[in-house]
Parts: C-alpha cells; structure tokens; sequence
C-alpha cells in the first residue's frame, strides 16, 4: 500500500533528531511536525520569524500578528524567540537550522530540487525555498513518487527550473525512501506491500538496489 | 532628541510621486502599514516600484495599489493570492522581479547598512544567478547580490514613540526593521505612539535613527489570511 | 526544546584547546564573559588566537590570559590600556592584527549569516586595504572584507533562559550578539538564569539557536575603566 | 588669543544642525556636547551601542553596563536606544548619523586625515575612526593646529598612516576655522586676536584667503 500523505510525514519524523533545530516546508512537510518521536527534542523555525513554533491555536485565541511561512495562524512554545527576517535567514544560511524538510516537483539524482516554476504557468515566486535548499546540511524533500498524470518525478536530471543545485540528501515519497549519493538514487525503503519493481516503474532516474529492500517501519 | 511625529498619515506621505521606488514591509497581510497603503492608493500616483515580499490580496494591502494600476514593477518573493496581480502579471502589464526570500532581506539590511554588495549561495545554478558574478568560498559557489533601496519606506509597528523607536510584536516585526533602515525616508505606522522616555531603550527593535516620520494609524484591520486552529480537547 | 543549559564554567569549556580560535564579547571591560576568562586562564592552553574589540587590562579581561602568555596573536579595533600587552607586542611576542571596529562587528555577523564576503568603505586608502580587492558603487570605493568564525564564542548577557534565549543590558550588549552568531561553539555566561518561557519570546536579543551552552556565572566584577561623575547642584 | 579646548569644542558646536544625530570623538569632540546652542535638537550616537546618550551620572549612579565609546559612565535620555555593535555600524556606515567630530594628528589639505597610528610608537588601534571618516557625510576635525613640538598638524600631504582619505570637510583648532575645498584649505575664521599671519606661520599647507578673515564669534 502507498503511504498516505500523513504516513509520509511519519516517515519523515523518523528522521529527525534530538537537539535540533528544523524549517518544515508547506504541504507534507508541515504534517511531519505531528509525528515528532517521544524523546527527541526539536525546534521548528519558520522564516518569517519564529524559533519555538508550538501548535495551532485553539478557536479565538488566533493572533494576527503570529503566524508561520504559510501564513497560517500559530502559537509559540515555552523557549521560544521573535526576530526579523534578516535574523531568520541569518540562522538558515548560517547553517544553525539543521534540517530542512520541503516539497518538491522534481528531484534529480544528483541532488538537484525544482520545486518553485512551471514555465507558461503562473509563477508565485520561490520564497525562502532558495536560501533553505542553497543553506541547509541536510535536506529531505517530501513529496509524491509521481505526478498527477503518473509521470515519475524522481528524475535523472530536472526538466522544470531548478531551485537548488546539489544539495537534497532524500527522499520519501508515498512508494519509497531514496538516499541522494554520488552515484544517484539509492533506494533505501519500500513503502509496506510496494514492491522494488513498482518502484523502478515509476522512477524514471536509474535506483541503486543493494540486496533485500526492507519495508518502512510505519 | 529628534522628534519624528508628524501629524496623520498625509504628513507622513509628504513627497510621494509617481514613479518613485517604495517598500513595504509585511509578511503576507501581516505587519503591512495598512494605513500607509490605504491612503497611497487614493492618489494620483503612477507608474511605482513595489519592493515587498508579498503583494498582498484583492482587496487589501498592496492589492489596493494594483487593482488601480499603480505598480509598474513589483519586487518581491511571493505573490501567490491575488488574481488581479496574475492578470496583470500574465498580460505584461505588470514586471515582476522575484528574488529569494533571505536575500530581499538581506539586501534590504544591507542598504541601511552601508554595505553595498555581499556573497550568498541562495540561488546558485538557478535562473536568479543569471549574470551575476559567482565566486567559491569554503568550497562552495555564491552569488553577489547588491543592496536595495528605495526612496520611500513604510513600515508597521506595534508600539513607537515620537522620537522614532520601535517596538513590533510576533512575528509582525519580519521586513519592517530592515525596509526601515533602507528608505531614504521610512514612514512608520503605529498602533500605539507614545511620548519618548516611556519605551524601555534596552527593548527598542528599530532605534529611531532610521525612522523619518511616524504617526499612529486610525485603524487596524489586521487580517488573517489562513485561519488555522485545533479543537480543545 | 533544544536545552542548552550545562552546570557549571567548567562543563561549558570541553573541548578548549591549545591553537584554537576564540571570541570574546564586551567592548573594553563592559559585557565581557568573565567567568568563562578567568577559567580559561587556569588551563594548560596556549598558542590561542583571540578575536576581542579590545586586550583587557593587565589584571582583568583578556589580560588575564596575555600575562600567561596564553595567546599567540590578537584580532581587535583598540587594544589600549595594557601594559604586559604592549611589551608582548614590542617585542614581536604576540601578533597583533587591527581591523576597524565596524568590519569586526560585521564580519562577525556575516560569518553567522552565512555572508562569506561583503564590500564596505572603511578602510579604503589605508593600510587595511592592503591586499583586498577594491570596487566602487556609487562612485565611492570599497573593500572586499571576509567573515570571521571562532572554535569557539565566549559571550556573556543579562539575563538568559535554558533554552539559550539571550538578554543583555545598557552597553554590554556591544559585541556579544554578533560573536554568538559566529562561533562554532558558542558558550554564553548569563547573570541570571531563569527556565525556558519566563522571558518573553519578544524581547529575545540573541535566540537560542546561536547558543550551544548556557550557564549561570558565579559572580560578576563588572569593573569601571573610566567612572566618570557630574556633581549634584 | 588662541583658544582653549572648551572653546574649540564650544566653536564646534555653532555647526550643529537641528535634528541630527552625531558622533562625538574621544578628547575635545567629547565637549562638543556641552554647548549646544538653544532650539537645536540633537541625538548623540556612541559606537558601542547606544543613542541619545546623556550627561555623566550623578555619583553612586554609575552603571557598569553603560558606558560610552571612550569607556566613561553615562546616562541616556529618554528616546534613547541601546542596541549592538554591528547595528551601531550600520547606522555609520550607512549615514543616518549626519556629523561626525573627531580629533586627529594630521590632516591634509585634500581631507585625508592620520589620527591612530605612530610608527615605531605602541599602537593602540583604530577603534571606530576608520569606519566613521569613510562614511560620514560631515567630519569636522578637532584639534590643535600644531603639535607640542610647534609643527603645523595642517599639511599638504599626511605623513603619519592614514585613517581615512578625501573625507575631512571642516578643521576647527586653537588658532582657526579651516574648510576643505577642492584647491585645498580655505581659511574661514581666525581666533579672536589672531593674525592671518600667525595662522600663515603655524600651517605647513597652503591657505586660501579670500578678502578679510573675521574673527570666530566664541
């Protein structure tokens, strides 16, 4: 069974890890925040200036004036700080956040993301996802195996314009986790009841396999 | 002291012309100078350039401005909500100069600072990089990118005082300090204006050295563009 | 939360070792990390490059650290009122490298903000340019200047919470919240140390992403250099 | 009769601007900031962090946490703020302080200005001065015209490494007021009782004099 789009975030909070600091992207990414494993300590950071971002608020206590990168009404853990945009992406390009999680349109495997234009459509402009992809050590993108017309989107070399060159580390999509190495796509999990050869079907970039391909622990 | 008060919005816009470049600070409809906006979109000025990360919606924030077709050229990093901005954008009508996110704020810091160029790696190996000069460092390509300015800046606050000082609140503050420091002339809207001695100098968030002009805004809408919440339990 | 807090000066130094680069915040004797000094004096460490506006006096401060000869060279804008620190430097002991205050300040923060390289007009003319490449924008020359990182940052503030969160009062601030962007490591020593969520997330100077270790200083001198009056009428 | 340091400072002070905020220097700038002319509104910046600094404190107010460029205790008055050293900066460096005073060892007549380096004598360092003379829009240089040993400070060319070049606007010293123009130093004003010529012999640099010099009103 693929993963839903919950399930991918679980995926992807597995990945996280104690004591750091974390840019959640809109869509997929935001969801992850809800999986966040017990004993690990975590700080999400928006960039628009938040450090300690807690939970939706709850009905009538929405502020204007504190929102996320979505623009979505928020609320602030204990520990948390406020800060201008500078300051933020300060902390992103300073390589302080140590995770950034986004959504992506394509994926190359030589780490390349295309994730902000599609040529003759409306563009909305890339946001903070330029300094994120260009800043961060590690980033996992997450996102469908394919597109709405199933066309793979973990490709050999992007066809959309690029956000970000080189620098996406994995993958998890509703099929599979894929690690980005020199060599390309390696394919590090399978989503439960998904074959290997569902997988290679839907990717078009070539995929390492390396013996058994184990199933996610969702 | 150097007094910054001026009396209502219309002082405070005092020199605006068509065809001059204005930023506007905000994150979405969060922490625009409403007033500022409001007032800008009743005069007979034509033909500006927006620098400001959103352009707002239909019919609110910088939407106003565009709605009567006074923005000729927007520089921002997202203008996903308003579909008058698309229209116009997809006519030609509109240029649109999208830049990354830190980097507008960053090139804002920057022309307040005096500073005018410095290295990013945002944007490299993207169509933003095209033609500008990319040098490594630690191993690693980065852009140049120049400093922005602008002629007027207008920025929103939460509290000031009539030397200048700003306070902002949650996360509201985002492009205001940097945009304030870069106008050649920074109009600041407040919703509270108090007399100067009554801010903690320790607390300030924009000292009132770059701050031109304030008043203290009639009203404030503050919309909220994606209500979320949860249930109580 | 990321929790910074460690128990004492000494869990907050693992790690230092000879030839390694620090920081230090204050601007003379103000708002330097004192007990973070003193301890470093105490250990086996030499060879030590020290990035510090200024060189302490001969018994406090960074003086501490020149008198047992600790340190191989000093990064600084005004290393004045030292004694042991002139012979040293005289006499070829220490290198001195003397950058001005507000390229230190700022190479410090674009170190932290990930600006490898920035142009500013200080030093055009002189003998810091030397060796730097020159461009001019605006018709006004200027200096290509480099980021300046640390092993470690060693900053001290007013008030400061667990999860790193930094306050600091009056002055002291000066060069701290810059360095603490910039070091690898950055140790903060606080005055008073109270738990996450006392201190409002709106008056945060430092956030306490920039802060690797926290704690609470035993005591602080907070000594005067120039106690300066007026005589009441 | 040549002036006094207060009185330099005192003549320093009739080119205050309403509403602006300057910097004062270490040694007689410092003084500056007791003769300000009634109906002038001025901020005064320290480098270190602070505007709208005050007096000195009353004894037994003295607060090690604020102190000003040259290290002395002071107060702030209200509309004060207090900010780091990198914000102080670009205040400078991006001219929202209109005036800078500051004294100088030597100053020539295409407005360099040496005032932090002696070769072979201890360096002390720059300090600010090098990022306020390559920024400011206004430097007014305040000095005594000749060194202790009788040798004109006010020359062609500087001798002493260099602070900042083509930046001195104005020299106000014990015997003059002296402006930087394009041919060189223009002598505005003379200490009340000294003669063009005493001034003629106290200066290595040429002088412009055009018609009669009046005495400085002090």
């Amino acid at each position: 069974m693929a993963l839903d789009k919950n399930q991918i975030a679980q995926r992807i909070a597995q990945e996280l890890e104690h004591n750091t600091y974390v840019n959640l992207g809109i869509g997929i990414p935001t969801l992850v925040a809800n999986y966040i494993p017990k004993g690990i300590d975590i700080e999400f950071q928006s960039e628009n200036g938040v450090l300690g971002m807690g939970p939706f608020p709850f009905e009538g206590d929405e502020d204007p004036d504190l929102i996320n990168a979505g623009k979505q009404t928020i609320t602030t853990l204990d520990g948390a700080a406020l800060f201008d945009s500078a300051t933020s992406f300060a902390m992103i390009r300073g390589q302080h956040v140590q995770l950034t999680v986004l959504g992506a349109m394509e994926v190359s495997e030589n780490g390349d993301i295309a994730n902000w234009k599609i040529p003759g459509k409306m563009v909305k402009g890339m946001g903070g996802a330029m300094d994120l992809v260009a800043s961060a050590d590690n980033i996992i993108v997450a996102m469908m195996h394919t597109n709405r017309s199933g066309e793979s989107k973990i490709l050999k070399q992007c066809t959309l314009p690029i956000t970000g060159i080189n620098c996406v580390k994995k993958v998890v999509t509703n099929l599979a986790v894929l690690e980005v190495t020199e060599k390309g796509f390696k394919l590090l999990e399978r989503a439960p009841g998904v074959s290997v050869d569902k997988i290679k079907n839907a990717t078009e970039a070539k995929l390492i396999i390396e013996g058994e391909v184990p199933e996610m622990n969702i | 002291m150097v007094k910054k008060i001026v009396e209502n919005v219309e002082h405070a816009l005092k020199g605006v012309e068509s065809n001059m470049t204005f930023m506007f600070g905000g994150f979405g409809l969060s922490g625009i100078p409403e007033n500022a906006i409001v007032s800008l979109s009743k005069k007979e000025i034509f033909g500006l350039t927006c620098i400001s990360n959103n352009a707002g919606v239909d019919d609110f924030g910088l939407g106003l401005l565009l709605k009567r077709k006074q923005v000729k050229k927007m520089i921002s990093s997202y203008v996903g909500e308003n579909a008058e901005f698309e229209r116009q954008m997809l006519s030609g009508e509109l240029e649109v100069d999208l830049i990354p996110q830190g980097s507008l704020a960053e090139r804002c810091r920057a022309a307040g600072a005096g500073i005018p160029a410095f290295f990013t790696p945002a944007g490299y190996g993207t169509e933003v990089a095209k033609g500008k000069e990319v040098r490594k460092y630690n191993g690693k390509p980065h852009i140049l990118e120049t400093a922005l300015t602008a002629d007027f800046a207008f920025v929103k606050a939460w509290k000031g005082d009539t030397a200048g000082n700003l306070i902002f609140k949650g996360t509201a503050r985002n492009f205001n300090p940097l945009m304030a420091m870069a106008g050649r002339i920074t109009v600041a809207e407040v919703e509270e204006l108090v007399p100067a001695g009554e801010l903690d100098p320790n607390q300030i968030h924009t000292p009132g050295i770059f701050v031109q002009r304030i008043f203290q805004g009639n009203k404030y809408e503050k919309r909220i563009e994606q209500r979320t919440v949860r249930t109580k339990k």
